[in-house]
């Protein structure tokens, strides 16, 4: 399993059947929810897949845009069919989206191993001997996400565009609000209850016109309504796309956007950071396993690794700073950083209540993995719906 | 302005629409031009006026060959032909139709154009409101409008096809006042298309007549109906006597009715109409007549009052529960409203068949339009669309389609535009309904058809009806004057 | 002119073109249209799985296009087809949701609740056409939005699996629920026997009814239709909501065969693309099921194309269209003949 | 929310607009002329994704607008092309054009996707931005929302006070009586055509090059249906349609602010508003309702409603020119 990750009790399970030698190269299949370069979460796995392939001279069978809007006539098991056809042994499949179709595809392909990025299957016990989940500890990131945008607000307003809401993306949005509110209060000394942090989910993980919210005008909106720090939630740039143009007509906005490491440069001067996923490493470490034939099936929730937190090849999660971070706005964010890395700050220590109001972790206690993904509700503080 | 036509030459496939046709006219006469229904008489003007091209001959104005690509070309040679339904745009202002078309500067000046507008109208005793819509005005006031701007344009030529159907009395006159005026006084040559052999006679120095595209002779005016009648058709059937009603049942009865549309709200009506009895409606267009017809088809709802059919109520019928009741509504306008152009005849006939199952009998239909086409002296074939068959025989099949038996029929202008043989053959098919009981409640621009053909007649004049008179007590003037709104 | 051989072979030409234009395309993308078509080609025919795909695919394809038949006679533009596709899986998977019968039992109600909910959906656009006055494109149009809308809505509330909200879809439903299966193909034999009634019924429907007759009269002129004796309103409803049915049927397909479960935008344009078979078939009853086969082909080869190529799979979406549009323009050499003609005479 | 954040929404409501009211603008000459062009939502996609592509490529905002404008036109001129010379129905045509730019611009565009263009630059108008209210809405823009505030007094001066308007209309009202009159209507028809599909064109890349910045694949998918929509509403007059342009982007900025306001309603129930509302306004103006509204208002009150809300299309759209 991937660095500093913790795998859970999964059923023992026996080695899948057929392997082949370590000497001819592993050719693996990559499947996408979205478009290979939409400088998000999707781009973030093809450069995550095509870092294996380089580092392994693993060949690599990649399919963008697998959803039924895009490909009425593609399924998941037709393209695997066809990857396996190809001769994978390894398959990828890197949304939540894929979560049911991926159990069903690797119950029908018993001598392929089959990732599902971001899933639960292993943890929850319902998958087959051949299916392992990977996703990166991006709560972590996302509280510095939080922290970043707290110390830079002037009006006190942060506003939050979130995709669909699931347990992955409360979660993610708590965790950026616990972030922004510890440093709100703790560097820039200011009252949290005075703290305006506001979510609206455009109602998929990206734009689909017509049916979502049109997350330009989310964000326009949001900044229209005074908040001057805009938080991305979601797998494609808006965020920073339209903060950049409003800073570019002198508007004093910023934006955090999210998931793939280039996406500052939109609008690097108005950019306070990205949180990214970098899946390199870990699909690297699960293709070798595969390979060797040591894969052992697990439910990696990879931490990130603070001595190189900017590095796509050595953490699973990151943060890089944008230059929109003023001096002292980074000085405190690195005080932060450090106290994650030490461990001596934990944002998720009590108390945390739910928006209903309902004590959520109590004084003083921290909240354990499954606390955090499966929270329920958004804690108490946050403006937007939690269902 | 001397025109002359040399040869001219129209075919439309296989029908010989002008063959071989060569004629004069001279300046400062009146020239009528006479034809059955398909005669080429319309063909003949729309190629004269640019709106056709000629397979061959030669169009000679003052003795210079001309070829015309448009009416626009036409008008600036000096021909302009007035339409029986005018060439203009209903939605526009008066004033934006006179200007269409006359190419002068890019911003229009409305001020001035609307001031030359009123005075030429003057001119002719025309009165002009530049700032109404087209849509608001009456045909007759259309006409004028068209007639102004072709002279604006500067035709020297005026053709006026079937010019006089549809428009009131005063209106006919006026308008004959002016064509005299500018025959004489500026020299101008007029051309009258018409059916209507007084009309003609009563103003036209000269006729020439067509007969199946073939110029067959022509005549110095004034002289006997009967040589006219002779030349158009070779052999015209005698005109029947028509039974005099003696049924006194009530098939159709309104009791305060109000109908109303959007545009037109109507008094309250009080009618009845006897079994076996022809009544005419006059009126001028869009004063009501045409409103209690769709009332009593169902079309439009009564929204207060009683309408009774011999003794069922009406009030809230829909069309097609009329239809099935046996009332029969055949509106003026014939493909648009009536026929579907691109089904067949058998296919029209399937369409009615009262006792169609779910599936079509083909045979059966067939056999059916066959037997009626022969009947009812359609020319053409139980295969052939609608849109194939000319005026005349368009309306033949619509009465060929009608239920046999019927309590009522409701017809709006059942005879516009068709010649004095196919007139008189439909009024033949309407006598023989009328001898099984069956009602005809009729509208018709010609007065002189309806004083003819009617036992009774009422008129409306701006929504209201006047008092019923008989029409052997009856004629002409007196309608005119009650469509003039006189009590 | 005299139809020589010319006229023989013309039909070809659009094909033809097609294929030049988005060959061109591929060699822009320095991408050999050889290997592209041969891959589409083995994507489409390479396995007898790929082939039972295409036939899978083809028959809701073949449905919604024989509904789209009876729409286009009467002259209407059913473009909300695609939102009764979703409302005919949404009727589906309420049943599969709520109930627990026997296969056959069970089968049968979700079909009826799909082609209830297809023609539900179609029945509004004729409604707000013949009462509202309301343009079936643009009532279609934001039917289909609103479908897509409830289905989210669905599958992100009241039908989300317990695991909790997501766009996944709905849970699976169980064996009973779905469509037997051709050995683990996704094609279904029972759905193409129903498709295949179903575009029988369409061709009697055209063909020999009285029906047809009214809608043909219907779609020509409907004043005059409805002055010969057509209840014009209720026909154009009835003939919506017939194609409604076909589509919601298609729907059921989709849910009950294609995928396990309702999934977001289940129809992703499958509609509009039956819009386009019968366009190419050129409204010819019996053209539709080998041109709707035909696209089914070239979509489910576009996949493979993808694969190999990693080139955009619309390519197959873009060799469709440029199809039609060419047999728009190229199809009738009558028509360009007659523009031979007005460019003679000025 | 304040005045001054009011301001800023309504400012904000404006860009949105500004391409639909260009392309209701470009569509209602085209349509007054007789021509229905539905390939819009085709063909603002494929405008848009040129119209980047080509700012992206040269660096320059102009390039970039003048190519959208030319697939526009292109599009248009097929539609024309087909409807007039070949006489194929202009929705088929219009319909398999907007499948066609659709997927085409997925296909062209596939490498560009989310790269950093240029975009409209801001521009405040010195003196009128500091009209108090309406200063900051309309004046404290870019060059867009000016354009497209020109173009609709330009677009319904043409119309309605020109001579060549006079001729474009009697075009689409009833093009045998124009032809008589000498007016070329097959020309006018191509001529209009083509400006309005240039018009929308430009439209497409307004959204890539301003109001959406940036090039995904379906980047304005559904746009330019309702910008078809608008078009009727508007009754076929560029000031009522850019009336009805706002109230659609009224609408959904409305979607997003009740959202907030209303969190334990389902966030996806919000997102069918600005459908609820196409439907709702088409109703409003359809004759039938209109023409049932009529027959009962007070007397005094019909004429005033009748111009208010009756809106009747060009009498010969869609149709062709029979002359012979
Ligand atoms: N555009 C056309 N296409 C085909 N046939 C035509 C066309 N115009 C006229 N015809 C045919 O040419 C013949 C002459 O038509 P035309 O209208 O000139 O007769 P007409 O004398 O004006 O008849 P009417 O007295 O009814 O007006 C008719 O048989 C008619 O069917
Ligand atoms: N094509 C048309 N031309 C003119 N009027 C029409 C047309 N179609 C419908 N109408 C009007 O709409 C009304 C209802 O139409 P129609 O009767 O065809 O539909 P329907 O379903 O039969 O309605 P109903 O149930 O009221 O009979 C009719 O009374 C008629 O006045
Ligand atoms: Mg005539
Ligand atoms: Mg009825």
């Amino acid at each position: 399993a991937a660095p500093a990750a913790e795998p859970t009790e999964a059923p023992a399970a026996e080695e899948p059947a057929a392997e082949e030698p370590a000497a001819e190269p592993l050719t693996f299949g990559v499947v996408l929810v979205g478009p290979a370069n939409d400088h998000g979460w999707s781009q973030a796995h093809a450069e995550g897949a095509q870092y294996v392939a380089d580092n392994l001279g693993a060949n690599l069978i990649l399919f963008e845009s697998l959803n039924p809007a895009d490909k009425p006539e593609a399924t998941l098991d037709g393209v695997v069919d066809d990857m396996i056809s190809q001769g994978a042994t390894l398959i990828i499949t890197t949304s939540d989206e894929f979560e049911e179709d991926t159990a069903t595809v690797a119950a029908s392909h018993p001598d392929v191993i089959f990732i599902n990025a971001s899933g639960d299957d292993v943890h929850t016990g319902e998958a087959g001997p051949n299916l392992g989940n990977v996703m990166g500890r991006m709560e972590d990131m996302k509280a510095i996400a939080g922290c970043a945008a707290a110390l830079t607000t002037q009006t006190g307003s942060i506003g939050y565009v979130g995709p669909l809401i699931n347990f992955e993306t409360r979660r993610l949005v708590a965790s950026a609000y616990l972030g922004a509110k510890y440093c709100y209060e703790n560097y820039r000394g200011l009252d949290p209850a005075d703290l305006d942090f506001a979510v609206t989910w455009i109602g998929f993980w990206f734009n689909i016109p017509g049916v979502t919210l049109d997350p330009t005008e989310v964000v326009s909106n949001f900044i229209d309504t005074g908040s001057d720090v805009i938080m991305s939630g979601i797998d494609t740039t808006e965020a920073i796309d339209v903060v950049g143009q409003r800073f570019a007509a002198d508007e004093v906005v910023h934006a955090v956007p999210y998931d793939f490491i280039g996406a500052c440069e939109t609008a690097p001067a108005a950019c306070l950071g990205v949180p990214f996923f970098s899946w390199g490493p870990a699909y690297l470490a699960l293709a070798q396993s595969v390979q060797d034939g040591t894969w052992v099936q697990s439910w990696d929730w990879n931490a990130a690794n603070y001595n190189a937190l900017g590095d796509p090849t050595q953490t699973d999660v990151g943060w890089v700073p944008g230059e929109g971070l003023s001096a002292e706005a980074s000085a405190s964010l690195d005080q932060f950083i450090a106290g994650l890395a030490s461990g001596e700050i934990n944002v998720w220590t009590g108390p945390i209540n739910l928006q209903d109001g309902s004590e959520y972790i109590a004084a003083g206690a921290t909240a354990t993995d499954d606390e955090i993904w499966y929270l329920p509700q958004l804690p108490e503080g946050v403006e937007g719906p939690s269902e | 302005m001397r025109v002359e036509l040399q040869n001219i030459r129209k075919h439309f496939g296989e029908v010989r629409a002008n063959d071989d046709i060569s004629l004069i006219f001279e300046p400062g006469k009146i020239y009528g031009l006479l034809g059955e229904n398909g005669a080429g008489k319309s063909t003949l003007m729309k190629i004269l006026s640019g709106f056709q091209k000629p397979d061959g001959g030669k169009i000679i104005l003052d003795g210079k060959a001309r070829r015309f690509d448009s009416p626009a070309d036409a008008l600036a040679a000096g021909v302009g032909m007035l339409y029986q339904e005018p060439l203009d745009m209903p939605p526009f202002l008066v004033l934006e139709n006179y200007l269409l078309g006359q190419r002068r500067g890019f911003a229009v000046n409305a001020r001035q154009a609307a001031k030359d507008l009123r005075e030429l109208g003057k001119k002719y005793g025309f009165d002009i409101q530049p700032e109404e819509h087209i849509r608001d005005l009456s045909l007759g006031e259309r006409q004028q409008l068209e007639l102004l701007r072709l002279l604006a344009g500067g035709a020297q030529l005026l053709i006026l096809d079937e010019p006089t159907t549809g428009i009131s009395t005063e209106q006919k006159v006026l308008l004959f006042d002016s064509m005299r005026k500018l025959a004489k006084d500026e020299g101008k040559t007029l051309i009258l298309v018409s059916h209507k052999l007084d009309e003609v006679q009563d103003l036209c120095s000269q006729v020439f007549v067509l007969r199946k595209g073939k110029l067959v002779g022509e005549a110095k005016l004034p002289c006997p109906n009967e040589l006219l009648v002779n030349l158009m058709f070779e052999k015209l059937p005698p005109r029947r006597e028509r039974a005099s009603r003696e049924q006194k049942q009530v098939a159709l009865e309104l009791k305060d009715a109000v109908v109303a549309t959007p545009r037109l709200e109507l008094q309250p009506l009080n009618l009845t109409v006897y079994a076996g009895e022809v009544f005419g409606l006059a009126g001028l267009e869009g004063s009501g007549q045409e409103i209690l017809l769709k009332a009593c088809a169902g079309l439009l709802p009564i929204r207060s009052g009683s309408m009774q059919l011999g003794h069922q109520p009406l009030d809230q019928l829909d069309y097609h529960a009329a239809r099935a009741g046996g009332i029969s509504y055949m509106a003026a306008g014939r493909v648009e409203e009536g026929l579907v152009a691109g089904l067949t005849l058998t296919e029209h006939m399937a369409l009615v068949d009262q006792e169609a199952g779910f599936f079509v009998d083909w045979a059966g239909s067939r056999a059916r339009t066959k037997e009626r086409v022969q009947h009812f002296q359609v020319v053409g074939t139980s295969e052939s669309t609608v849109e194939q068959l000319s005026g005349g025989n368009q309306q033949r099949f619509l009465f060929a389609m009608l239920p046999s038996s019927l309590k009522l029929i409701l017809l709006e202008h059942p005879t516009r535009g068709l010649d004095i043989r196919s007139t008189d053959w439909i009024w033949q098919q309407l006598d023989e309904r009328r001898k099984d009981g069956t009602a005809i409640l009729f509208i018709s621009a010609d007065l002189d058809e309806v004083v003819e053909r009617s036992d009774r007649i009422a008129v409306f004049s701006g929504g209201r009806m006047s008092r019923v008179v008989d029409a052997a007590k009856t004629n002409a003037e007196e309608l005119g004057h009650l469509i003039g709104g006189e009590q | 002119m005299r139809p020589g051989w010319l006229d023989r072979i013309w039909p070809l030409l659009p094909v033809l073109a097609a294929l030049a234009f988005t060959s061109v395309l591929l060699l822009l993308f320095k991408a050999s249209p050889v290997v592209a078509f041969s891959a589409m080609l083995e994507g489409a025919f390479g396995s007898s799985e790929r082939i039972l795909n295409v036939i899978a695919f083809w028959i809701p394809l073949l449905l919604c296009a024989a509904g789209l038949l009876i729409t286009f006679q009467a002259g209407l533009w059913n473009i909300g087809i695609e939102g009764q596709i979703i409302l005919g899986s949404i009727g589906a998977t309420w049943v599969a949701l709520s109930l627990e019968l026997a296969a056959p039992l069970q089968i049968t109600l979700e079909i009826l609740a799909a082609m209830a909910g297809g023609a539900l959906w179609a029945g509004i656009a004729g409604w707000l056409k013949t009462r509202g006055g309301v343009h079936e494109i643009f009532g279609g149009l934001a039917l289909n939005n609103l479908a897509i809308i409830l289905t989210n809505y669905l599958i992100s509330g009241p039908w989300q699996p317990p695991e909790g909200g997501s766009f996944r879809g709905t849970v699976p439903f169980g064996e009973h629920a779905l469509l037997p299966l051709f050995d683990g193909s996704r094609f279904s034999p029972l759905a193409l026997i129903l498709a295949g009634t179903a575009f029988s019924i369409v061709m009697i429907a055209l063909r020999n009814s009285t029906w047809g007759l009214k809608l043909k009269a219907l779609g020509r002129n409907s004043r005059s239709a409805f002055l010969l004796g057509v209840s014009s309103n209720r026909e154009a409803v009835l003939a919506m909501m017939f194609c409604g049915a076909l589509a919601g049927l298609g729907g059921a397909v989709r849910v009950l065969s294609w995928f396990d479960s309702l999934r977001q935008s289940i129809s992703g344009g499958i509609g509009y693309l039956a819009l386009l078979v019968v366009m190419l078939a050129a409204y010819r009853v019996l053209w539709v099921p080998f041109v709707a086969f035909f696209f089914s082909a070239v979509l489910n080869g576009a996949i493979v194309l993808q694969l190999r190529t990693q080139l955009h799979s619309s390519l197959g979406d873009i060799l469709t269209g440029v199809m039609v549009l060419f047999v728009l323009l190229l199809g009738d050499p009558i028509r360009l003949r007659g523009l031979r003609r007005a460019k003679d005479d000025g | 929310m304040d005045n001054g954040q009011l301001i800023a929404v309504l400012a904000s409501i404006l860009l949105q607009a500004s391409p639909l009211i260009i392309a209701v603008c470009g569509e209602t000459l085209t349509e007054r002329a007789g021509i229905v062009n539905l390939s819009l939502d085709g063909t603002m996609l494929l405008s848009a994704m040129t119209g980047f592509v080509a700012a992206h490529l040269t660096d320059n905002l102009m390039l970039g607008f003048a190519a959208g404008a030319a697939v526009g036109a292109f599009f248009a001129l097929i539609v024309a092309f087909s409807s007039i010379q070949l006489k194929q129905s202009q929705v088929a045509t219009g319909f398999v054009l907007t499948l066609l730019g659709d997927s085409l611009s997925a296909f062209l565009g596939q490498e560009y996707t989310r790269l950093p263009g240029p975009s409209v630059p801001h521009f405040a108008i010195p003196i009128l931005k500091d009209i108090p209210i309406l200063g900051p809405i309309i004046f404290n823009q870019d060059g867009l929302v000016y354009f497209a505030i020109l173009l609709i007094f330009a677009t319904s001066w043409w119309l309605f006070r020109s001579r060549p308007g006079l001729e474009l209309r009697s075009a689409g009202e009833r093009p045998e009586a124009a032809f008589a009159r000498g007016v070329n209507v097959r020309r006018l028809r191509y001529l209009y055509t083509v400006i309005g599909g240039a018009l929308v064109g430009i439209a497409g890349a307004a959204y890539s090059l301003d109001v959406k910045i940036g090039w995904s694949e379906g980047h304005t998918r559904g746009l330019g249906w309702i910008a078809l929509a608008i078009v009727i509403f508007g009754g076929w007059s560029p000031v009522r349609g850019a009336i009805g342009a706002l109230l659609f982007g009224a609408t959904k900025a409305a979607a997003t602010v009740l959202q907030r306001a209303f969190p334990e309603v389902s966030v996806v129930a919000f997102n069918a508003l600005p459908w609820l509302l196409m439907i709702g306004v088409l109703l409003l103006v359809s004759n039938k309702i209109v023409g049932r509204l009529l027959v009962n208002a007070p007397p005094a009150l019909k004429r005033p409603l009748q111009r208010m809300l009756q809106v009747a299309p060009p009498a010969a759209l869609g149709t062709e020119l029979k002359n012979e």
